[in-house]
This record gives structure tokens, sequence and C-alpha cells, in this order.
């Protein structure tokens, strides 16, 4: 019982997570209609956000040691951060609560970098072929991946998260069960509440102002949208900037869940399509309800009682139900008619 | 038959008031095709202006042109509206401007409710007619505006994509055969519409294959044929005579 | 409408007898560019074939399939199979990789061609997602997992495998070992036959049929036409293409390993194919060879060769130099890559060979006299 | 019994009755024109006989064979042919490849895997093609790309498209609209000289009166999703309920 | 173009045999993906053991190795030049790299690789083609054992050596009395370890609850480490490599299993095979987790200092036990080519096998002749609580001795073969 309701925990937290890397995806890819294969870049771009600052705070002040040597033979360093050395406990404070200070950082960082790739590139290419659209920002993300990989190194960096939040939480004992038998990681519960916190905004956003109306309509016939007095590019740009912070912002709350390098982009960059996808082009919702299906399916799938009967379905759960959903509904849960069906 | 020189300013045969719209030797361009190839006019406030030719002479490519709307290409030329240079300006800059086109294959956005298609043209300034009175017009639009604006009648769709242009306030009003597809009655309540908008004083380009409706309503007609001015007059003059509807309008 | 000329056969017989003479004589033009060994020339054809087959399906109906690898690695499987089972022959390899691949294909193409578009994408990298981690894991007594499937000497062979056995595990065709030039030239004519079949295909009713279907099928359907059947024709001949081009892997190389079924490979062939051009008959070869010989002579560079090439320069000058080159090759190699792409499809939309028209026009003005079969062709599909 | 029969043909839209009891016969070699005002569900209706739309209830036979149910390709494959109210061409393609497609799909059927031929050796169809296009006046843009071509031309095209089937029944959904007088005048001509011909069959759905009464046989008028008159055109012109629904005080 | 036949046809009677006064290996590394850092330090190795071969720097472990036939003036008397590739961690990529480096650049001995999957096929490879292959990183059991191929050696320790070593130092600091819960990255390597892990940990008592595969690249790995919590276990062993194993354990950690009791013990994890760049991606996460190494630069002997120190000096930092094992294993073939007088490697093999030596290292190691594995002292690593500096994240705990790791060949199967010289 203890078990279940822990994989189901746990699935929608992974779902949170999906969601919340999808959307980002959605809003360029099935709101704007660009096929964005930087997206896996902009959530890992996110991420080194989180890494920069905290080395930024970690920066050490570099003193040479002249009682020790190091083993091969030069003159061993003593190091201390600087933040600890100028500010002395709010340095500290500052250290431990780094990512969520990161958040802060990466919003406007983000945002220059969606509007950037937005005017300086993509921007070129929304009446182009969708392949072509493919190549140019696969092109893309290999750059940014390599350049984060000459600055950064291909090794994962490790971000802790917030002391207070670090351990894990007893949640079973806020039911009833057990002392220990439901514990979950605080930091990953901050992460759900944290997806669905995004999610609402965006929607919010989306739903209660015209905005997005116009955005699907541009998508549809930017000419038209233009005679009738709308700046269409500038909509889509801040479009683009917007994908760009809930992509990063995914991408700062996952570091201390998954200690970042370079490629993990890549790593997402399918899942976040298929997610997209099932959940029906053009969807917010659609792509929100994926991402928690798709999660607690997979949570599912990985017991071992479940892979005793089908040996090696968690590895394939997640592209199963993808192809068992649009098997059954043509545009994937909740897509609209006529968004990149052709 | 007249014919008038391209390069004359047809302004300055009628004396009374300055011209609106001047548009001033436009070239054109799709790719590499050029389309079209120098056109003239000018049109006054409140005049309503037909432009004729046969299919492919370039009326479309014209209007659009005009409008601002990327393609074809606009490479040289001028065009005024007042005082401003629409010339340089973007489809956006100048329908805030307050040139407004009915585009000939309507452009109904898919996806998009029928309100919602109206509701669209009222986001950015300037804002005109209100759906109320818009839907008094064409009251079967108002019995469908949540139907999808796609899945109009051929002939609803027409009509959506002239509400939609009222629903802006305009300055200078572009229709692309507006009857097209339209079973009489309804073009004879466009005909009507148009004559009110005439009455308020709104400038008017019409492009129309039924030239002889657009003629009886129009002050002034010029004929295009491949992308270029081959007549401009009164439509009177047109109407009257004969050998010019056969050459070029086969009428 | 070019196709209709009426020396338009002999055109074509021209072209492909150029196309062969160009590939045959590899070894001596690609010498000055370090790219005249084997195993390179070897994946140059093979990818040929890969991303031809490719084009098959995407140039003319336009289905982007986004899981093409999956027909590849179910070719080199059963050609190892073949080889384990049947002996070191590669004819019955490649007839049973093709004949396997083909039925994959007619079965992941009946259902992924139900939906268009990027549902139609995405249902067939799932399927190919599926068989790459089911090969990775649980299929590891098929696909001997991680480390891939070879021949070993204890497998039955049954044509071959008996006797004294010491020779190396190679594949051979009467005798003739097919690695290093043997192997290339071997994949060379198969490449030459198979491109002959595209470019009859290209020409072909059926050809207009596809891309037709890519158009508009809607009016194909009140046309008379059942779309359904051509598209998934196109499938499976370009699953079958893949299947041939994994065989050739195996035949020239006996080993055959999941990853080539994950996306990245069949994002590979995607990309080689919009790179050179997506529907142009010689675009996705050269599209695949590009790629490869990045893959393969860039990243090999390291520092001591980048300062043999630079050597000419004064110290100082070539430090930097070599520093500065140095993150665009070696390890730097991706970064290269990733901005060919960007530069291809920034500057020469259509891919490389539409980039070749542009330049021929500016050269050549407006008005070419005679211009081949091919680059017309190209051009028109290019234009679209 | 007519080439065509529609009997008590429903479709709804939601709560839109779209078509409401609908009957209809159409005769062999004759030319059926249907009129009616914006909406009136003309084109609902033709949708529902080349299988695009499924009828919620009715029958419809053609040539003795149902089509309700019936996929297009299949409609089209015994004899009927349509010209869309927005055209449906491949755009992305050649005027001449336009015309050749339905000019193979006439000889070779739904699908022929035919990989091995070549189209320079298809003289046949490309004279055919050509002819087609001649007949509609595009024959010197046959090498054009059909989506450069203006609207009218389009129209004109997917016409031609149409007639190189030899199509038992040729349904046609406003085939003159946008074009212009003189080439209004020509396709009359030419309908006219098809329907004499071929003896062909043709549905025409049109809003130009001029049009309907050169070429119409026999007029419905429809109205709210249901037919209000069926007779000749002569007597249609006159016909009070037309006038009120339909006509108004058009200049015929 | 011609010269590809000219060579292949040359008088010698091998492969590639140098004709000029230069020697070419080929150092086939991952450059690219997961493994790139650790591509990179082995590369710095390659780089500076070709330094020493050649008599540059400060010699190295040129100078502890005994015996030793090397005299710091290249190998045989050539230059030693190296060409590179990149293996991509994929068994084709890196075949297709060392194909290029044999057919291409004429290398006679290629090293490196990053993983069982790809050493194992680039052995075969080198086999087939006729030239020496020296692995790399790659600890299954497979590569010297049912895949075991005359042309190839291999310097680093295996899945059997780690679980063989780390069981008894486990049964000390835990108790026989365990029960052992595994998750296995679902490939051969992780195999081959989740085997020797359960069989070594067993023999002392402890029970497996249950072996759960994960597949490789996860991610995310919560779903497979919430049925840890409550299914009795209290040992978590984690078969994972790398980014992989980088996130289970840091996700392992994050739910509290660290802390946890359970059968009234305090819960437990374990990393079989351990590496300081792992540990780097870990952070916090590691300290005060068991697993095994096959070299650490902190080592007290000849051998490892004189290496740190040319390695330091020269990069500023100290080597990783990818970075020794691919230095030692391109000196231990110079130095065979050197006693047998030839490149050819029909003789470099017979050298190579049943040689013993010291002073690289790991004290003292003999090639064994029967799979080409090396055999010497394992050590057993724990993360370190208190680190002194940024590279002082592994605390040696003990160093197995050889004897106690040692098996008998013909358990794993395989078949050398016959040496292959290429013609
Ligand atoms: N997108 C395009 N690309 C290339 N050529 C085009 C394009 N659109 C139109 N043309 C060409 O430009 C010419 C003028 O077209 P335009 O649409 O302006 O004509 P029109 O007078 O409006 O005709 P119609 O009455 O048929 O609508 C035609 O010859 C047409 O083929
Ligand atoms: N898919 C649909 N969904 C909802 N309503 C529809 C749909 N298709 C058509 N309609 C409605 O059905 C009615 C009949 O449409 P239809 O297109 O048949 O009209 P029509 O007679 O062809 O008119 P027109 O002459 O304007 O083309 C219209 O009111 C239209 O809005
Ligand atoms: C790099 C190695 C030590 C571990 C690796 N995963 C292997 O397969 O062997
Ligand atoms: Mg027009
Ligand atoms: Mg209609």
């Amino acid at each position: 019982m203890d078990q279940i309701l822990l994989q189901i925990l746990n699935g929608l937290d992974k779902g949170g997570a999906y969601a919340l890397i999808a959307l980002g995806l959605t809003l360029i890819f099935g709101t704007l209609g660009v096929v964005n294969f930087a997206h896996g870049a902009l959530f890992m771009l996110g991420a080194f956000c989180a890494v920069g600052l905290y080395q930024l705070l970690t920066l050490e002040m570099v003193s040479i040691d002249p009682n020790n040597m190091t083993p091969w033979g030069t003159p061993a360093e003593i190091r201390q951060p600087y933040i600890e050395a100028w500010f002395g406990e709010a340095g500290s404070t500052m250290l431990n609560f780094a990512v969520p200070l990161s958040i802060l950082v990466a919003i406007p960082i983000m945002l220059v970098i969606g509007i950037v790739m937005e005017r300086g590139l993509v921007k070129h290419f929304y009446r182009r072929p969708h392949a072509e659209q493919i190549l140019v920002t696969f092109g893309l993300a290999i750059v940014l991946q390599e350049i984060i990989k000459v600055w950064f190194g291909a090794n994962p960096i490790p971000i802790p998260a917030p002391e207070a939040v670090s351990g894990s939480a007893d949640i079973g004992s806020w039911f009833g069960f057990a002392e220990n038998a439901i514990s979950y990681p605080w930091w990953r519960l901050v992460y759900l509440l944290f997806s669905v916190a995004v999610i609402c905004a965006v929607f919010a956003f989306l739903q209660f102002t015209t905005f997005g109306m116009v955005v699907r309509a541009g998508m549809a016939d930017r000419e038209t949208v233009g005679l009738l007095g709308i700046d269409i590019d500038k909509r889509f740009t801040i479009m683009f900037g917007i994908a760009a912070v809930v992509a990063g912002l995914a991408g700062v709350m996952y570091t201390p869940i998954l200690p970042p390098d370079y490629h993990m982009g890549m790593d997402f960059l399918v899942l976040s399509f298929v997610v997209v996808v099932v959940g029906g082009m053009g969807s917010l919702t659609g792509a929100v309800a994926a991402g928690f299906l798709l999660g607690i399916l997979q949570s599912f799938a990985s017991m071992t009682e479940i892979k005793s009967i089908f040996p090696g379905i968690d590895q394939i759960i997640i592209y199963l139900v993808a192809v068992a959903i649009l098997l059954v509904r043509p545009r994937g849960l909740m897509g609209r008619k006529g968004v990149m069906e052709g | 038959m007249t014919t008038t020189d391209t390069l004359e300013r047809p302004g300055t045969k009628t004396p009374e008031g300055a011209p609106f719209l001047i548009v001033r030797d436009i070239h054109a361009y799709y790719g590499e095709s050029y389309i079209v190839q120098g056109v003239s006019f000018e049109v006054r406030k409140g005049e309503i202006l037909a432009l004729l030719g046969r299919n492919g002479a370039g009326k479309t490519s014209t209007l659009r042109s005009v409008a601002r709307v990327g393609t074809p290409d606009l490479k040289q030329g001028e065009i005024w509206l007042e005082d401003a240079p629409v010339h340089k300006m973007k489809a956006h800059e100048a329908a805030r401007h307050g040139i407004a086109l009915v585009p000939e294959d309507r452009r109904i956005i898919a996806g998009l409710s029928v309100e919602e298609n109206l509701d669209l043209a009222q986001i950015a300034p300037p804002i005109g007619w209100s759906k109320e009175r818009i839907f008094e017009l064409f009251p079967r639009l108002g019995e469908r505006r949540r139907q999808e604006g796609v899945t109009l009648s051929g002939g609803e769709q027409q009509m959506l994509a002239v509400a939609r242009a009222l629903a802006r306030d305009v300055k200078l009003f572009l229709l692309d055969e507006p009857y097209e597809g339209l079973a009489p009655v309804i073009v004879q309540e466009i005909e009507r519409t148009l004559e009110q908008i005439k009455e308020i004083g709104l400038t008017t380009v019409i492009v129309e294959q039924n030239a002889i409706a657009a003629l009886h309503l129009a002050d002034r007609a010029i004929i295009l044929d491949m992308g270029q001015v081959v007549f401009d007059g009164s439509a009177r003059e047109v109407l009257d005579n004969p050998e010019l509807r056969e050459q070029y309008l086969a009428v | 409408m070019d196709f209709l000329d009426k020396d338009n056969l002999q055109n074509d017989l021209i072209l492909i007898a150029i196309f062969a003479v160009a590939i045959l004589t590899m070894p001596i033009w690609l010498e000055p560019f370090g790219a005249s060994y084997p195993d390179l020339m070897q994946k140059f054809a093979i990818f040929g074939i890969f991303a031809t087959g490719f084009n098959i399906l995407f140039g003319l109906t336009g289905y982007l399939s986004f899981g093409h690898a999956a027909f590849l690695g179910v070719g080199s499987y059963t050609a190892v199979w073949s080889f384990k089972l049947l002996g070191m022959n590669p004819i019955p390899a490649l007839i049973a990789a093709v004949i396997i691949a083909g039925v994959f294909a007619l079965v992941i193409g009946f259902l992924s061609l139900r939906r268009t578009g990027i549902y139609f994408s995405i249902l067939t990298l799932a399927f190919a997602q599926m068989c790459y981690n089911l090969a990775y894991s649980v299929l590891t007594p098929i696909t001997n997992g991680e480390t891939g499937l070879r021949v070993l000497r204890s497998d039955p062979r049954i044509f071959d495998g008996n006797g004294s056995d010491t020779g190396p595990l190679v594949a051979s065709l009467f005798g003739i070992e097919m690695t290093g030039m043997a192997g290339f030239y071997f994949c060379a004519v198969v490449l030459i036959l198979v491109s002959w079949l595209a470019i009859m295909i290209f020409r072909s009713p059926f050809g207009l049929m596809l891309k037709a279907v890519k158009t508009n099928q809607n009016r194909m359907g009140y046309t008379g036409l059942n779309t359904r059947p051509y598209a998934l024709a196109a499938f499976v001949i370009s699953g079958m293409y893949a299947g041939l081009a994994g065989a050739l892997m195996c035949i020239t190389d006996p080993l055959a390993g999941a990853e080539r079924m994950q996306w990245t490979a069949s994002g590979e062939v995607v990309l080689m194919t919009i790179l050179g051009g997506a529907g142009t008959l010689m675009g996705p070869m050269l599209g695949a060879a590009l790629i490869k010989y990045f893959e393969n002579i860039f990243s090999a560079f390291n520092e001591q060769t980048l300062e043999h090439v630079f050597s000419f320069m004064p110290e100082g000058m070539r430090d930097a130099t070599v520093s500065l080159a140095g993150l665009f090759v070696g390890e730097g190699w991706h970064l290269t890559l990733g901005l060919m792409f960007m530069i291809v499809v920034i500057f020469l939309p259509g891919g490389i060979i539409e980039g070749l028209r542009r330049l021929a026009k500016a050269v050549f003005g407006r008005k070419r006299p005679e211009q081949s079969h091919a680059a017309r062709d190209d051009a028109a599909q290019t234009a679209r | 019994m007519g080439l065509l029969e529609v009997n008590d043909v429903n479709k709804a839209f939601g709560g839109l009755k779209a078509l409401d009891h609908i009957n209809l016969s159409v005769n062999e070699g004759s030319v059926h024109a249907i009129i009616g005002p914006n909406g009136a569900g003309k084109s609902t209706l033709l949708n529902c006989l080349i299988g695009r739309l499924v009828p919620d209830s009715g029958t419809v036979t053609f040539n003795g064979r149902s089509l309700v149910g019936v996929k297009p390709y299949e409609i089209n494959q015994i004899g009927v042919s349509r010209v869309f109210q927005t055209p449906e061409i491949f755009g992305e393609l050649t005027l001449l490849e336009n015309v050749m497609i339905p000019a193979l799909a006439h000889r070779d059927g739904t699908f022929r895997l035919d990989a091995w031929h070549r189209m320079d050796h298809e003289a046949e169809i490309r004279d055919r093609a050509e002819a087609g296009l001649a007949d509609v006046g595009l024959a010197e843009k046959s090498d054009m790309v059909a989506n450069s071509l203006s609207r009218g031309d389009k129209r004109r095209l997917e016409l031609a498209m149409c007639l190189t089937q030899d199509p038992k029944l040729l349904l046609l959904d406003e085939p003159t609209a946008g074009m212009a007088r003189h080439d209004t005048n020509r396709t009359i001509d030419l309908l006219k000289e098809i329907s004499e011909r071929r003896n062909q069959t043709m549905v025409v759905i049109e809003h130009d009166m001029h049009v309907v009464f050169s070429l119409a046989h026999y007029v419905t008028v429809m109205a709210q999703g249901g037919v209000i008159v069926e007779d000749k055109p002569e007597n249609i012109k006159g016909n009070p309920k037309v006038q009120e629904a339909y006509l108004g005080g058009a200049h015929l | 173009a011609p010269h590809l036949f000219v060579r292949r046809a040359s008088a010698a009677d091998y492969l590639n045999a140098p004709t000029g006064s230069t020697v070419t290996l080929g150092f086939n590394v991952p450059q690219t993906g997961p493994y790139a850092d650790e591509g990179a330090d082995e590369l710095r190795a390659y780089q500076l053991a070709v330094e020493h071969l050649n008599g540059d720097g400060d010699g190295g472990m040129l100078n502890t190795m005994k015996p030793t036939a090397l005299k710091g003036n290249g190998v045989l008397g050539k230059k030693v030049e190296f060409v590179t590739g990149d293996t991509q961690t994929k068994s084709d990529a890196a075949r297709a790299s060392a194909k290029r480096m044999i057919e291409k650049d004429g290398a006679v001995m290629i090293t490196g690789g990053s993983s069982s999957g790809v050493a194992i096929a680039v052995q075969s490879l080198c086999q087939e083609a006729g030239v020496i292959f020296m692995a790399g990183l790659t600890h299954s059991n497979d590569t010297t054992g049912k895949d075991k191929r005359a042309n190839g050696f291999r310097h680093f320790f295996n899945a059997y050596m780690s679980g063989a070593a780390l069981a008894p130092v486990l049964e000390k600091a835990y108790g026989a009395d365990r029960r052992a819960y595994h998750l296995t990255a679902d490939y051969t390597w992780g195999w081959t370890q989740e085997e020797s892990i359960k069989n070594s940990t067993e023999n002392i008592g402890w029970e497996t609850v249950e072996t759960v595969r994960t597949p490789l690249g996860a991610g995310d790995f919560s779903q497979y480490i919430t049925p840890v919590l409550n299914s009795g276990a209290d040992v978590l062993i984690l078969n994972h490599y790398g980014k992989d194993m980088v996130n289970s354990l840091t996700q392992a950690v994050q739910f509290g299993l660290k802390d946890k009791q359970a059968n009234g013990k305090n819960f437990e994890i374990v990393v079989p095979l351990y590496s300081e760049l792992m540990a780097q991606g870990a952070g916090e996460a590691v300290k005060g987790i068991f697993g095994s190494a096959n070299w650490d630069w902190k080592l007290k002997n000849p051998g490892t200092e004189a290496f740190v120190k040319s390695f330091g000096q020269k990069y500023g930092q100290p080597p990783s036990q990818a970075a020794q094992t691919c230095y030692v294993q391109t000196l231990l073939y110079a130095d065979a080519c050197e006693r047998a007088g030839t490149f050819n490697p029909c003789a470099v093999i017979s050298e190579l096998e049943g040689f013993e030596f010291d002073g690289l290292g790991n004290g003292p190691t003999l090639y064994r002749a029967a799979d080409h594995q090396c055999f010497k002292k394992v050590l057993v690593v724990k993360g370190n609580e208190n680190p002194t500096n940024q590279y002082d994240l592994l605390e040696i705990v003990e160093e197995v001795p050889v004897e106690q790791v040692m098996y008998d060949p013909s358990i794993f199967g395989g078949e050398l073969g016959s040496c292959n010289p290429g013609v």
C-alpha cells in the first residue's frame, strides 16, 4: 500500500518535471510551430545559470600556502570563498540559497537568450520548412552545448539544494502511516509545487489575456493578422522569451536532482517532444496532462512486480504509451486540428 | 478608347480635393517574376475606385502591395496615404494607419471562432464598428458566432472577411473581389453596405470581376493589363465605351 | 516539365555514368582531403545509400520519419545472423537484410502512416526507440546487447563453417575479403545500382504520385488515388534501403551494435538529407559524405597535427592560432558540425545542392545554356 | 432512374441542420444546377456525394451503387469528379504534373507501383494532360508551379484536372467564381460543349445566374438545408419563392 | 590512393610496419558525450607517455619501471608519434576511428576506450586487422573473459576483482548479516558486475533481496529508488557508472537512504566501481561510501609519486585512474616492443604474455598469459568525509593483495585465438 502511494507520489513528481520541461517546448513548438531542437539546450542553459551563480558564489580567494606543497611539487593553495570572506554568515546563507537565487538570475538571462535567439535566428525560419528548422535549431543546440563544455567541462557539476529542504520529508506520518513508511525528498516536493505554480502562471497568462489567441492566429496566418494591425513579430518574440524562461527555470530547479552537465539537454530532448506530441500539438493542457500521465505510468512500470511480468517494460513504457495514444487518438490527448499535421 | 499615359498624374484631371491615396510608379515581384510593372494611380477622399482587368492582370498584387503584405515584394515606387509614406511601412503599420484589405481568398483564421476572428481585428487601434453593429448587418454571422470560422460556407466566410475589415476604423478600404461566391441577395446587401460606406465618406478601392456591378458603384475606374495601367478614367466612361469593355473586360 | 524531354533517358544515363566514375575514382580524388582510406569511403557509400533511401520517403512524400535507424539496425542484425547461420557470403546477408528490414518497415509504416505530420514522426521515433532499448537490454540473446553482435568461431555457418578455420572472420565474396578496398568497391557498386533505382523512382509515375502525396493528400483522394499504399510503398522502399545500408556496414565490418538504432542515429540521416537538400537526387548523398567526413577527419585533429598545419607561422602567432583552431577540431569537432548546420541552412536554404545551384547561377548568369538534368530537377525540387 | 439519386439525406453539424431531407435526382446527360443562398447547404451536399462527409441518414446512389461510407478515392474511381469552392490542387507541382496525375489515376486506378516505368515514356498521358490544359486556356503556363497562379487560373486548372478524368458525373462548386467575364464565357462554352459532345452529366453550383441559365437543364433551389423548388430554368426565374430567398432584385 | 595498396603490400611481415624514423600509435578516446572529461584525462596521460618515451620531460615512470628496456629515445630508435580519435562511447564510431588510424595513419597499436562495449568491439577489430590493442578503461569481466583476444591486453582490473576485494572490507565494516538490493545498469558491463558482486557478497553471508535493472541514461532514478525504501534491504549496491552513477547516487542520498535505519542497522550504499570524476560529479553524496578502484594518486610508491609529479606539473592537477591505466599501457607496450626488437604484434604479444613488472604504481604486477589480464593489488576506497582539497575526494581504505583477487582464467570461458600480425 505505502509502496503504491509512494509510486503515485513519485509519478506525480516525475510528471511535474516532464510537464514543466515540455511546457517550454509546447510554447515554441506547439504554439509557434517551430520545431525547436534547441529546447534541450535552453533547459541546459537554465541549469548552467545555477551552476554559474553557484560557481560565482564559491569563487575562491586563492593564496599560496607557504607551509605545504602539492604532491607534484608546486606550492599548495589556500582557498576561501570570497563571499564568506566578505560577508561572513550572510555570505554562507547566500551560498546555501544558491539555487533559489539562481531563479532570479535565470529569468533575465533566459529572457535575453530567448529574445536574441528569436530575433537573430528563429525569426527567419517561421516560414521555412520544418526540416530546415530542425537543422538550424539542432545546429544551435550543438553549438551552445559545446560552448558550455569548453567553459564548464563535460563532467556533471553538483549543486546542493538549500539545507532546509535537502533531506527528505516523512510524508507518511502526515497521513497517519508508520514513521518513515513514506518519505520523499523535500526538494522534489518543492519541484512539484514549483512546476504547478509555473504551469498555472503560464496558463493564466495565455488564457486570461488575448495574447494566446493572437499568437495562435498568427501561427495559422501571419499575414492576415498583420493586416489587422497586429505586430505579430513582437508577440512571437515575447512568446519565445517566455518559453526560454520556462525552459530555463525547469533547468535551474532540476540541478539539485540531477547534477547538470553540458549534455543533459539532449537527454531530455526526445522525451519532451514525445510529451508535447502525445499531449497534442497546440494544447498546453494536453502537454501538461501527458507529462503527468507518462510520469505516473513510468513510475509504475518500474515496479519490480510489473517488470517481472513484462521484462524491459520500464525502458519502453513511454514509447509504448505514446504509440498507443497516437494510434487511438489522431491528435494526441487534446491536440488542435491542423497544427503540424501536414 | 482613352488610355492614360501612366506618367501623367491622373489627379490633375479632377481638380476638386487633394488626392488621398497616391500610388506612384510601383514595381513588385514574386521572387523573380516581375508582376506589377510601374502602376500609378490616385484616389481622392471619399471616392470609390474600381480596379479592373483579366485574371492574372495584377489586380490582387497591386492591392497587396498597397496593403504592404510581404508578397509580392515592393521593390520600387511610393505609396502615400495623406501624408504617411505607406511604402515604408510594414503591413501592421499600414493597418494602424487605417488601411484595410479584404483579401480575395478571405483568409478566415483557422482554429478561431467567428467571434474570435472579429475580436482579433479589434486588438490593435483604431477600432471601428462594434460586434453588435456588425451582427446587425450580417445576422448570419451573429447566429454562428461560436462556430469555427473556417467551417462557414463560402459566402458566410466572405461576409466575415468584410465584417472583419469593418471592425477596424478604416480610412482606406481595399476590397478584393468582395462579391465572389455570394448569392445575389447578399451581393445586393453588400452593395448597399458599400453605398452606406461611401456615404460616410470612406475611400475605397475595389477589385471585382463583375465589372458592371463594380462600375455602378464606383466613381472612377482603372484597368490593368499585364501589370500595367491601360486605362484610367471615370466609371461612366467605361460603361459607355463598349470597345474598351470588350478588349479588357470582355463584357 | 524537364523529365519529359525526349533525350531524357539518355541524360540520366550520362548522369549515372558520371556519378559512377566519380564514385569509383574516389580513392584518387579524395587523397588530398585525407579521406581516401577504405573505411571512410565505405562509410560514404553506405550512408549515401541510407540517405538516398531516406530521401525517397522524406524528399518525395514529405513524411519525416524519425526512426529510420531502426531499419538500419535490423538490417545489420540480420546480416550478422546470416553470417552466423549461413556463412560469410555477403549476398545472402544482403538479401535477408533487405527483406527483414522491409518487413519491419511494412509493420511500422502501416501503423505510423495512419497519422501525418509530427504525429507520424513521433510514432516512428517511438517504434525505433523501443527497438533500440530492447536490443540494448532485454533482447541481448539475439543482439548481444551493448557489446554488439559478432560472428564467433563457434557459430554453425552452414555453408563455410566446417574445416580448418583460422582466417579472419570477415565477409568474403568468392574468396575476396570484403574489407579494405575490396569492401569499398563492393559498396560503391551497390551504391551506383541503388542510385540508379532511385533515379528511376524519381522519374516514374510512382515518383510523381509520391510528390503529389507531399503537396495535397486530399486532392489525391478526390482524384481517385489511395494515398496510403503510395506512402507505405515509399516507406518500405526506404526502409529496405536502410536495411541494405545496415547490411553493408556488417559486410565491411561484421559487427552490429544497438546504438545504430538510437534516435541520434535516426536524427543523423535526417540531418544528412536536409543538409544536402531534401528531395534532390544527389543532395542527401553529399550531406552524408560531409557529416561522415567531419566525424572522421575533424575529430582526428589534435594539437600535434595542428602545429604541423600552422608550422609556417611565427611561434607566438602559431600558438594562438593552434589554440583557437583547437576549439573547432578534435574534441571540438561537434562545434564545427553545429556551426556548419547553421551556416548551411541560413545561407543555403534548401541545402547544399541548392546553394551550388545558386552559385552556378551567380557565376554563369541567368541563362545557363546546357544544364545537367539532375541540376535542373534538383532545382525544381528545392524551389518548392 | 437517374444516374445519381439522393434520397432523404440529412446532415447536421451540432444543432445546425445543414441538410434537411434532401432528395435529388440527376439524369444521365443532364446539367443540373443547384442554387441557393449562402449557407444553404449546397457544398455540404456535394461533400456527401464525394465521401468527404457521411450523411447522418438517407441514401446516395450513383449508377445503382450506394456511395454512403465509400472512400473518396473509390467514389472518384467509379466516375465522380469534383471542382471545389476553394481550389484543391497540387500547389507545389507544375500545371502539367497537376493534370497528368488525374490522367494517370484514370488509366491506372487507385494504386500502382510502377516505379520502373519512366514518365518520359508516357507520351499518351502527357498529350492528354496538355490537351486538358489547352481546353481551359492554360497551355502556355504548363511549366508554372500551380501555387503561383492567380486565383482565377487555379480554378481553371482544377477544372482541367477533373475533365481529364472523363468522369461520368462532374460536380462543379462555383467553377467560375473569381473568373474574368471573358473566361467565364469561355468556361460556359467549354462546359456546354462537353455536355453536348460527351453527353456529360454535371451538377453545378453557381451564384452567377448567367452561368446557370446558359448551362442548366434543371435547377434545384436550396435554402436552409432544404430543397424549395426544382424545375426547368425558365420557370425558376419567375418563381416568387426563389426571388425572395435568393435572387433579390439581381440584374439577370 | 595508390599508397594504400603499397602499404598493404610492403615487404614487412606485419601490418603497418613503421618504415621511416617514426612509429605511430593510435589513441582512441571519448571526446564527446558524457565520458568526454574522462577521455580528455586519458589523452593527457597518453601525451605524457609519448613525451616520456621520446625522452622529453622528466621521464615519469620510465625511471621507476622495473624491469625496463626503455631508453627514452623513442621505441626501437623511432620517435613515437600519435594520432587521436573520438570513440563517442559508441562501438561503431570507435571502430570507425580505429580503422582510420590503422588504414590511413598506419598506427601499429591502438589504445583507449571508456566502456567495455567499445573496448570489446575495438579489441576484436584489432584482432581482425592485425594490430595490438591495449585496452584503457574497461571493467567488464568479458574483455579478458569470454571476449578475450590474442591481440588485446588489459591493465585495468575487472568486476570480479572488485567483488573479491570489496567483500571482506564490507564484511568488516557492515557485518555479515546484510540484505543487499542491486540497481544495475541494464547492459553487459552492469550484468557482469552485478553477478560478481552478488557472488562475492553472498560468499560472506549477505543475502540478495532484489536485483533491478535500470535503463542506460535514465537520468531520474527515483522510480527505482522508491521501492528500495521498504524492500527490507539494508544495503543498496549501485552497479552504475559515469553519469548514471552520479545521478543514482545523488538521488539515493536525497531519498534519505544514507540516514535511514533498516533491520535495526544503518542503511548503507555501495558503489563497486568508483572513479574520481564520478566522485566529483556526485559531490557531497559520496562521503563515506565504499567502492573499489584500480589505482589512486595518493598511493605511496615511487611509480605513483613519479607519475603524479610529472602529470601534476604539466597539467596542474592529479591524474585519474583512467589516466594512469592508459599511461601504463603505453609504456608496457613500448617496453615489450623494445624487448622484442620489433613492432610485430606476434613478437610483442609473446613479450607481454607472462610479463612481470613493478614500479608502475600498482606494485608487482603480472600480465597473465592465459587471458592477457593484469593481476595486481586492488584498492578499496571510500568517499572522503573531510577532503582537504578539491582533489582529495577518495580515501584509500585498503590495498587488497593480488592473491585475494586472483581467479582461474577458465571461469569466464572465451578463447584467445592466435596472434594476428595482419598480413
Ligand atoms: N505567389 C506567386 N508567385 C509567383 N507568381 C504569382 C504569385 N501570385 C500571383 N502570381 C502571378 O502574378 C500575376 C498577377 O496575379 P494577381 O493575383 O495579381 O492577378 P489578379 O489580377 O488578381 O487575377 P485574378 O483575377 O485571377 O485574381 C499572375 O500572372 C500570377 O500568375
Ligand atoms: N464542418 C462544419 N461544422 C459546422 N458547420 C458547418 C460545417 N460545414 C458547414 N457548416 C455550416 O453548414 C451550412 C451549409 O454550408 P455549405 O458550405 O453547404 O453552404 P453553401 O450552400 O455551399 O453556401 P455558399 O454558397 O456560401 O458556399 C453553413 O451554415 C455552414 O456554416
Ligand atoms: C568505464 C568503465 C570502467 C565502466 C564502463 N561502463 C564499462 O563498461 O566498463
Ligand atoms: Mg486576384
Ligand atoms: Mg459552398
